[in-house]
């Protein structure tokens, strides 16, 4: 428990210091959001109307583009050739590493949200949705995303194609997140099942992604 | 002084900026001290500056 | 190292600066800089909170404005708050000139200390004109071109903090920095520009302007007391946040140094 | 203790390295894998660390701890040195010691001797970017001390270090053989301390 503890711990402060790109994701975050008004036009009850829309797509794209670096950092000055040689399960090593990224990007971004929610117009209710769904779905981002970034080790290639391979994993979680926020927004439908569906998402990720990851790690080095 | 209807929003934004004023003024007194006690503890380790002049004797 | 570069590049300025700019060597040299912002400093706190002071009665008293009511006071402190987030960009682009083309070694002490500064100040601007803007339009946030134009201003700040916490060594961030800093300073006219046409495009200029073109006296007087209270509040902050910025480098230099002799 | 490989065969990108290789190694005894470069000395280092997926043989070793494979008892210091420059020197340190060693074994007075063994105690407070190679180097090899292994796989321990340096890390190799570890090292020049040497590749 102490290893993984550490882990959680440098992770998280190699990404909130300087040098780290932690913070860079809400900037993109708030980037990609505050650009769509300007594809869409100013119309406050179309921006409301696509808001849950639009912040889960900026999400997404913020926490892919941060996950690029998850494995190949610590591949490229050694560190995963000891993490892979030490005691701790190399599953319960990546899931320790999904997590640290997660605390330090992934929920910033749901700090950030309300923000960005009343820059859409945005009312308490749904900013809150948005907030919730998002809470329960970033963590399905990381740890689908972290098989990809553990691709990225083996293929030596990040980047474009940790997206594309990544994106279409994700669909899911993007379908019933935005499905839910819309619920609670003005839907017909209730917003409890698409909100289950998404926590089973988050919680079935959390099993496959460490799993996924350690096994392409194993058998990619070299 | 009547700030009418919409005291709140007034006060508010008042607030807000001696706020964040304040949190500047914090944050500059906050990280002087620390450079200096910094610059003190390597001082006391035998850390002198090339020129010979003491690092910290500066106002 | 970070000092040796910094006192190197005096020589280089000396013979251009035999008598007429003794205060640009007296800069130039960061501890003539240390030990002129110790005495600047208390006066120019001194002198912030008294102008401050006046200023902040003078918006008190201020007549309501006849459309706006008793809101107008809002716009004593987010006009200066805008003021400065445009003020605080041209300081650090003349500082990215000097990191640039004079190579001045205070310049990207200068031009990095402001940043943050400039950040919060915009940030003001938008948070008050969002207030201010919530009893004028029914909504917090309006896709306005003004506030818009802030907006994106404070990401470019954000942006620029971003860089200079993104690599270690200050002198290699600086030069990015600077090349930023004067792209988005020419890039901002062609923003705001844009901004203004995309909205007149989307909206029919139904929205109530702010700070109208036609002011009072009554308004102006204080406006303009508030705004030069700002400034040297800006002034103060960025002289003692500067003086922070050479300690701080001067603590790095000094481990490496104690780093090196180890070895 | 007794590390033994026999018939290893070593296949990368489609090309054989080397096959029926045999490799021993005692405890209290050093093995220096020598030959020419791409001999396949480091993939020898990876396939005991068991970094590399062997393409054939078998590799044990007797008195170990039972429970646990030969990687999760062996050392590896290779050629990056598996630090952060954002973290301080004793940061750098002491996470390896908590992530690799069992708390229970090592005190944090562990790490701080280590850090003096290597002669880097004075600057533990300092990022490890303001380290030279030389110095990320023996905080490198501050890990191998800080948490107890009996078996110590090293590629080029000695590159980046100087005179004073190789010789310490002489001192340190002397210590651990002498408390029953195993040393396996790749390198080009001589350690300092008596070794058994084992040549591979051609004759180059």
């Amino acid at each position: 428990m102490t290893a993984l503890a550490a882990l959680i711990r440098r992770d998280v402060s190699v990404a909130l210091r300087v040098g780290g790109g932690a913070l860079i994701g809400v900037l993109f975050f708030l980037t990609v959001v505050v650009l769509m008004p300007f594809a869409v036009g100013p119309d406050l009850a179309l921006l409301k109307k696509l808001g849950p829309a639009i912040l889960w797509l900026g999400a997404l794209l913020a926490s892919l583009l941060t996950l690029d670096r998850l494995f190949t950092a610590d591949h490229d000055d050694g560190s995963l050739d000891l993490i892979v040689m030490s005691r701790t399960p190399l599953e319960l090593a990546c899931a320790a590493k999904a997590l640290a990224h997660w605390l330090a990007a992934g929920l910033p971004l749901v700090v950030a949200t309300p923000v960005l929610g009343l820059l859409l117009n945005l009312d308490g209710v749904a900013t809150g949705a948005v907030a919730l769904t998002l809470l329960a779905g970033t963590p399905a981002l990381t740890f689908t995303g972290m098989i990809g970034a553990a691709l990225a080790v083996v293929l030596r290639r990040g980047g474009l194609l940790l997206s594309v391979l990544v994106l279409p994993l994700s669909i899911p979680v993007l379908i019933f997140g935005v499905a839910a926020s819309n619920a609670a927004l003005s839907g017909p439908s209730p917003f409890g099942t698409p909100f289950s569906i998404l926590c089973a998402l988050s919680l079935m990720s959390l099993v496959i992604g460490p799993f996924a990851a350690a096994a392409s790690l194993r058998h990619g080095l070299d | 002084m009547t700030l009418g209807p919409y005291a709140s929003f007034i006060i508010m934004s008042y607030v807000a900026v001696a706020t964040v004023v304040a949190a500047l003024i914090i944050w500059v007194i906050a990280d002087y001290r620390s450079q200096k006690a910094r610059l003190r503890d390597l001082e006391a380790a035998g850390a002198v500056r090339r020129s010979g002049r003491s690092a910290v004797d500066v106002k | 190292m970070r000092e040796t570069g910094l006192e190197s590049a005096l020589p280089a300025l000396a013979p251009a600066t035999i008598s007429g700019a003794m205060t640009l060597i007296d800069l130039a040299n960061p501890s003539r800089f240390l030990s002129l912002a110790g005495r600047i400093l208390p006066w120019l706190a001194a002198l912030t909170v008294l102008v401050l002071a006046v200023g902040l009665y003078q918006s008190a008293t201020a007549p309501d404005d006849y459309q706006q009511g008793a809101t107008v006071k809002i716009m004593f402190i987010h006009v200066p708050n805008a003021w400065l987030s445009m003020f605080v960009w041209g300081v650090m682009s003349v500082a990215a000139l000097g990191t640039l083309v004079w190579r001045h070694p205070l310049a990207d002490v200068a031009a990095k200390t402001a940043a943050p500064i400039g950040a919060a100040f915009t940030f003001l601007a938008l948070l008050t004109g969002s207030l201010w803007g919530r009893p004028m339009w029914g909504t917090y946030w309006e896709w306005d071109a003004r506030l818009t134009s802030v907006l994106i201003l404070f990401l470019m700040y954000l942006g620029l903090m971003a860089l200079w916490r993104a690599v270690e060594d200050p002198s290699r961030a600086a030069r990015a920095a600077a090349v930023l800093t004067l792209v988005g300073a020419i890039n901002i006219p062609i923003i705001k520009f844009s901004v203004d046409w995309w909205n007149t495009l989307h909206q029919p200029a139904s929205v109530i302007r702010m700070g109208g073109s036609t002011l009072d006296r009554a308004f102006l007087i204080p406006l303009l007391v508030m705004a030069i209270g700002f400034t040297l509040l800006f002034l103060t902050l960025h002289i003692a946040a500067m003086r922070n910025e050479i300690l701080r480098r001067r603590v790095r230099t000094l481990q490496m140094l104690q780093a090196s002799k180890s070895a | 203790m007794k590390l033994s490989g026999r018939g290893l065969r070593c296949v990368r990108g489609g090309r054989e390295v080397f096959s029926g290789l045999d490799v021993m190694a005692e405890s209290g005894h050093a093995v220096a894998i020598t030959g020419p470069n791409g001999a396949g000395k480091t993939s020898l280092l990876r396939l005991l660390a068991g970094l590399l997926a062997m393409a054939g043989g078998s590799i044990s070793l007797e008195g170990g701890d039972p429970e646990l494979t030969l990687p999760e008892q062996a050392h590896y210091l290779g050629h990056r040195d598996a630090l952060k420059p954002a973290l301080s020197v004793s940061e750098n340190l002491s996470f390896w010691r908590e992530f690799l060693g069992s708390a229970s074994r090592s005190s944090p007075a562990d790490a701080a001797q280590a850090l003096a063994t290597v002669g880097l105690d004075h600057v533990g407070h300092l990022p490890a970017a303001y380290l030279s190679a030389g110095q990320r180097r023996r905080l490198s090899i501050a890990r191998l001390l800080a948490v107890k292994r009996p078996v110590w796989l090293l590629d080029e321990p000695t590159s980046a270090l100087d005179v004073s340096g190789q010789s310490a890390f002489a001192a340190v190799m002397t210590e651990h053989l002498k408390g029953g570890g195993i040393i396996l090292a790749a390198t080009h020049t001589p350690l300092g301390i008596a070794v058994r040497e084992l040549r591979i590749g051609g004759t180059a």
